[in-house]
């Protein structure tokens, strides 16, 4: 939409005003998909659980692709998973993100050499936002992660151009 | 109508007679819509806010937390803008036609319904004599709308949830409207002003305590079947989350899935202030000294206490099965409430 | 008949003894940690990002055999015979020039078996965990303290050695004949 | 019952093909031909005195020139164990299936056969289980070679030779 | 509900069809769907809401486990042990670690024996945990979920203590544990015990005896104890069925022969004897048979240096063997070979819940959709240990 309007008007005080609510509207209610692909599921697991709680930033696990923003790649990608993590990918409605979490989904992990049925890294099917580090990350990790995300979501522009 | 025009009438006396009157009607209705409109989307907010704490603290976890500063209050606000900014999915097999419609349908039928729920002596939108039954009878278009989600989103476990939201819904009109008729046999109205007018007195004249404890088990009666027809646990079979996926809607994506999600909560408040009208006297304060404190707060804290124990009870319980739903209407709650039907004709005959 | 009341009676107290559970905990205090304000105590042992600390290794390699994962990558340079690079703390001279330490954390599985043969005790697991990135990248560490220009000079030193070496093989070889 | 005892009733049931035992070992086994493995099976888990009800393991294993197949037999009731072995050539991995016999061999004998490629004769539904239908090659054995890619993504990494050769 | 099943396979030959019957309908069930614990996928055959025949599909997290051993010194198979059942990872490297003990003749160090003991009831105990937890949620119920993890956090915070870890330990090692337990450790146990014995009756109030989860699930999914034995299957979902086999007790390995405990059968108190009820009830009582032997343990542990036999460099002579232990899930066995060399030659893993799936489509012939996510559930099943 931006192209049609004149550069500019991009970064008059509507624009931006409403750039800054659908930011934080966006930070604030990043929904993940429930998928869950081997330990760290678990781990996302016991961060969605009463010690960590990811309802407090906001975040309420949804079944489905359609009604999810964020991805949270938990595990080991296999070969064979591969284009149906990619395919649910592509049922997500714009904007998306992905998190990367452990090291089996950043690298393919303890995996990644001799494994022939492991992919190396699932930014090789999907572009990755945050990779968060760790065989599994704690909880904590994870949370880290995802404010991290959230800050790349709040300095992102729609409406008004850019810097 | 009359209650609104009068209102508008008495607030703006210098309009009313240049206006036709078609006009004014017309006008007055539009704002009447407008604002429950804008009480819907509220209390949807507020609703959703406050199931996401109350759920939290029964799990020993504390629910949002961060976005808008205290306890998470702008938590469902920020839900909703970002709804709005999300990319308008239709699937590519899907009947784009019906599958725009459907959220549309339910989400018109929730606010449907609010015409004419009692929120005091004067403000009713419409007191139609026969408010209880249309009522009852909108309630049941929703299914249509969901029907057609179901079917059109082109998905096979969409459309599964859609069949068992209509084979339950259908259901569980039966006991819904059964537990009602005891209510009309004791007011003998249909109009839902009738119906809070019959119950004056302290809270003991209530009809949940007529004819104690027969009328307390057409209440609960009501309560449970009305939990069904709303798709709430344990009968959310309709979007059974650990069968279905997401059931009915798992193809709506953006606004369109939030229009779902805000009727659901809409709904619940309707089935909540119907059962506070007919069995838990409506706007009446529970003793006549209370008087003084409007009515729309008591009828808003009554509902809200019902959508309390909606949500109390959806964290506390397992999902029924299919057949046990079926089983659980036909076999538990129809006979029941044709056993409390006679019964209270026949108190009323011998007491008459 | 009596099953059927009897199935309805319990249905109706089992849900009642739920919702006293739930309720219950309405009012006991939650056990969240909120976690970016709040921070649990990290037990000793507890073990995230790997650290080197590059003085007192002595490139004996341990580690990099130990880890199933290969995520260590080690280059190192012997030192010249005239050379001394000091010892590690504990005593353990230093023979190599430890040109690349490089750990890539997003391979590490975290299992702690790299740091129990190395002989200095130079490799540990730190308790940090919050270093999630944009760029994968950001996730191999360089713990060498060497720069690129060093480095050089070191292979280049090292070339010349072993060329004298081999030039002094090849010169003694027809001697031994 | 010893294994001494099972390998006896076995060699007076079945002769020629049972074709070697050892005691030796920690844990004894009955060395069995290939084709005869159903019967034996058969009459392992019928007899009254042996009733070896459970099977416990079916394992396949690359033994460079042949494969193997590997059975951990125990029974519940009489609380006794023993290992059946087989040998098949890699040219010809033929092995008779025991998956009507115990259920469990079912999915192990699909596994052996996904990953190393023993053949299971009379076997309800030989597929592969663990790897994608259309996979090449079996990765178990020792002489493998994963592909480069399977339907467009990557299998191996692209610079991995390098890699491993900076390594080393 | 289970004529349907036997529906002539003629049917459609049939000049006037059954009014009543619809044709087949194709569901795929997973690998996304959150009731499938995992990536696992079952292709569904339904009739309405009868389901006809259920095919799990497997493989979506084949980790190749069983190369990677191949490519491994001995010690450091154990990270990727763990890495199998990732909800009891005590248990696997517990059973890894007596093979290759067993295999060389190595006698453990009682300290070390003692503390393993405790890690892997913890263990189960954890895992079981989830299981109350995950099966709530596949039966509807939410809450159980997070009072099992809030449970479960705390057996966390103390493998976090004694081993580092909070998921993946590599604890146990070819002979003896990593670490020695921290000052104040086994106290610290004991008051977890204490917590979390009177937290059961909250589970059973919550879920275990509600009427709506009882119609749930028993009754539903009956696994009878000869088909069972058929199967292969073994652990709770065995006991389940009314056999009554348990590892620890009638084929004891490390020292659990010095333990008092009882082995938890299904009785069939809701419905029939093997229906996942009965599945269920036997791992919540083998919760409470967990925490008897870690007090027992934690009691009994005599002073020693743990890591006294752990050997510097691990040297296996060449044999094979076949050694099976009891996890939260069943009999994991593992088949190792050695030829004496530093990398072993094959590690085949048998694992419970690759058996224990393999069930699946005869139970779930005939039941409804949602009874099969109940069985499913009732199962326990980890993916990463039956794809490995």
């Amino acid at each position: 939409m931006s192209d049609t309007i004149d550069p500019g008007l991009r970064n008059n005080v509507l624009f931006t005003t409403m750039d800054k609510l659908f930011s934080w509207a966006r930070q604030g209610s990043p929904w993940p998909i429930t998928f869950g692909l081997a330990c760290c599921a678990i781990e996302m697991m016991a961060t969605g659980a009463s010690r960590f709680d990811l309802d407090r930033l906001g975040m309420f696990f949804r079944p489905s692709p359609r009604q999810s923003d964020i991805m949270i790649v938990s595990g080991t990608v296999t070969i064979k998973m591969a284009p149906l993590l990619r395919r649910l990918y592509n049922q997500m409605p714009e904007p998306k993100y992905v998190i990367s979490m452990g090291s089996c989904s950043n690298s393919g992990g303890p995996y990644w050499q001799y494994g022939y049925h492991v992919l190396k890294g699932v930014d090789q099917i999907v572009p990755v936002d945050v990779y968060v580090p760790g065989c599994p990350p704690r909880p904590e990790a994870l949370i880290d992660g995802i404010l991290q995300l959230k800050e790349k979501i709040k300095n992102e522009r729609i409406f008004s151009k850019k810097g | 109508m009359e209650p609104i025009l009068k209102l508008f009438t008495e607030l703006l006396p210098g309009l009313s007679p240049l206006l036709p009157y078609w006009l004014l009607a017309t006008l007055s209705a539009l704002i009447a819509a407008l604002v429950l409109f804008g009480f819907i989307a509220v209390f949807a907010l507020f609703a959703i806010w406050l199931e996401r704490k109350i759920s939290a603290h029964m799990q020993d976890r504390l629910g949002p937390m961060e976005v808008g500063g205290w306890h998470g209050w702008a938590q469902t606000i920020a839900d909703t803008f970002k709804l709005l900014m999300k990319e308008d999915l239709i699937p590519e097999k899907a009947d784009r036609f019906l599958f725009k419609l459907a959220p549309m349908i339910v989400f018109s039928v929730s606010i449907a319904s609010f015409a004419v729920l009692p929120w005091s002596r004067d403000f009713i939108p419409t007191d139609l004599n026969v408010g209880l039954l249309y009522i009852l009878s909108i309630s049941s278009l929703a299914v249509i709308g969901i029907l057609m989600g179901g079917w059109a989103s082109n998905n096979k476990w969409s459309l599964y949830g859609a069949m068992r939201s209509v084979a339950q819904i259908v259901s569980y009109e039966i006991p819904i409207s059964l537990s009602l008729i005891t209510v009309i046999l004791i007011t003998g109205t249909l109009s839902m002003q009738g119906i809070v007018q019959s119950q004056q007195g302290n809270f003991l004249s209530w009809n949940i305590f007529h004819y104690f404890p027969f009328m307390f088990v057409a209440f609960v009666i009501y309560f449970i079947a009305s939990l069904a027809e709303v798709n709430r646990t344990p009968f959310d079979l309709p979007e059974a989350e650990s069968e279905l996926v997401a059931g009915f809607h798992t193809e709506y994506s953006g606004m369109r899935f939030a229009f779902f999600f805000l009727a659901e909560y809409a709904n619940m408040f309707i089935v909540s202030a119907i059962a506070a009208t007919a069995f838990l006297g409506g706007w009446l304060p529970p003793f006549s000294f209370l008087d003084f404190i409007p009515g729309p707060f008591w009828f808003f804290g009554k509902s809200l206490f019902l959508v309390f124990v909606q949500m109390w009870l959806r964290w506390t319980l397992p999902r029924l099965r299919v057949d046990q739903l079926m089983y659980t209407s036909w076999k538990v709650l129809t006979p029941f409430s044709f056993v409390l039907i006679l019964i209270v004709s026949f108190w009323q005959l011998l007491t008459l | 008949m009596r099953e059927y009341f009897k199935n309805i009676y319990e249905a109706i107290v089992t849900i009642l003894i739920g919702m006293g559970v739930t309720f219950r905990h309405l009012f006991v205090p939650s056990v969240t940690l909120q976690y970016p304000h709040e921070k649990l105590k990290l037990p000793e042992r507890s073990r995230m990002k790997l650290f080197v600390n590059i003085d007192d290794c002595i490139g004996c390699r341990q580690c990099e055999r130990a880890c199933p994962v290969d995520c260590i990558t080690i280059d190192t340079i012997k030192a010249g015979k005239d050379e001394d690079l000091g010892a590690a703390s504990n005593g353990q001279k230093k023979r190599f020039h430890v040109t690349k330490f490089d750990i890539d954390m997003s391979l590490c599985c975290f299992c702690n078996l790299c740091t129990f043969p190395c002989p200095t005790e130079c490799i540990y697991m730190t308790p940090e965990f919050d270093f999630a990135t944009y760029d994968r990248n950001n996730l191999i560490f360089h713990f060498s303290n060497y720069t690129p220009e060093q480095v050089r000079e070191l292979k280049e030193r090292e070339a010349q050695q072993k060329a004298a070496l081999a030039n002094a093989k090849t010169g003694k070889k027809p001697e031994q004949k | 019952m010893e294994a001494k005892e099972i390998y006896q009733r076995l060699k007076d049931a079945f002769q020629d093909d049972i074709l070697e035992f050892n005691a030796e070992v920690l844990q004894p086994f009955i060395k069995i031909s290939p084709d005869k493995t159903e019967e034996i099976a058969q009459f392992l888990r019928d007899k009254d005195d042996l009733e070896f009800d459970y099977l416990m393991c079916l394992s396949g294993l690359d033994l460079g020139e042949n494969l193997g197949v590997v059975y951990h037999l125990y029974s519940m009731k009489f609380n006794h164990k023993i290992v059946l072995k087989t040998e098949v050539s890699k040219e010809q991995p033929n092995v008779n299936s025991v998956a009507n016999i115990w259920r469990t061999a079912d999915w192990h004998e699909r596994e052996a056969y996904d990953l190393l490629g023993i053949n299971f004769v009379n076997h309800p539904d030989l597929r592969r289980i663990l790897l994608p239908d259309d996979w090449e090659g079996h990765p178990l054995r020792k002489d493998y070679q994963p592909p480069k890619s399977w339907h467009g993504i990557p299998v191996t990494l692209a610079n991995e030779e390098e890699q491993d050769g900076a390594n080393e | 509900m289970a004529q349907t099943n036997n529906f002539p396979e003629t049917r459609f030959e049939l000049e006037i069809p059954d009014p009543l019957k619809t044709d087949e309908f194709i569901l795929n069930m997973g690998p996304q769907h959150p009731s499938t614990h995992g990536v696992l996928r079952v292709l569904l055959k339904t009739d309405g809401e009868i389901v006809e025949s259920a095919t799990p599909y497997i493989g979506y997290l084949h980790r190749t486990f069983e190369k990677h051993a191949e490519r491994m010194t001995w010690p450091q198979v154990v990270p990727y042990v763990d890495r199998m059942d990732y909800l009891a990872s005590m248990n696997n490297s517990l059973g890894y670690a007596l093979a290759v003990e067993k295999m060389m003749g190595l006698e453990v160090n009682e300290r070390a024996q003692y503390l393993r003991i405790i890690v892997s009831e913890l263990n189960r105990i954890a895992s079981h945990l989830v299981f109350l937890g995950t099966y709530g949620l596949d039966v509807g119920a939410f809450t159980p979920f997070l009072y099992g993890f809030r449970e479960r956090e705390r057996i966390i915070d103390l493998f976090e203590e004694i081993s580092g870890g909070r998921l993946l330990y590599n604890y146990i090692w070819i002979g003896g544990v990593a670490f020695d337990a921290p000052d104040g450790w086994l106290e610290k146990v004991n008051e977890f015990c204490d917590y979390f014995e009177p937290k059961i009756k909250e589970y059973n109030d919550l879920l275990t005896f509600n009427k709506i989860f009882i119609e749930r699930t028993a009754n539903v999914g009956v696994i009878p104890a000869d088909l069972a034995i058929n199967y292969g299957l073994s652990g709770p979902t065995l006991r389940g069925s009314g056999v009554n086999f348990d590892l620890r007790k009638n084929d004891p390995y490390c020292i659990y022969d010095r333990f008092d405990f009882n082995v938890c059968i299904g009785k069939g108190e809701q419905g029939t004897v093997g229906d996942s009820w009965d599945r269920y009830y036997v791992r919540i009582e083998e919760m409470v048979e967990s925490a008897k032997i870690v007090r027992q343990a934690v009691n009994q542990i005599p002073d020693g240096d743990a890591k006294e036999t752990v050997p510097r460099n691990v040297r296996v002579p060449a044999g094979e063997i076949y050694f099976r232990t009891e996890t939260p899930r069943g009999e994991l066995g593992y088949y190792i070979v050695s030829d004496g060399g530093k990398n072993p030659v094959r590690v085949k893993v048998r694992a419970p819940a690759f058996c224990n799936l393999s069930i699946l489509p005869a139970v779930a012939r005939g039941t409804m959709v949602a009874d099969l996510v109940a069985i499913l559930g009732s199962l326990d099943i980890v993916l990463g240990e039956i794809d490995r």
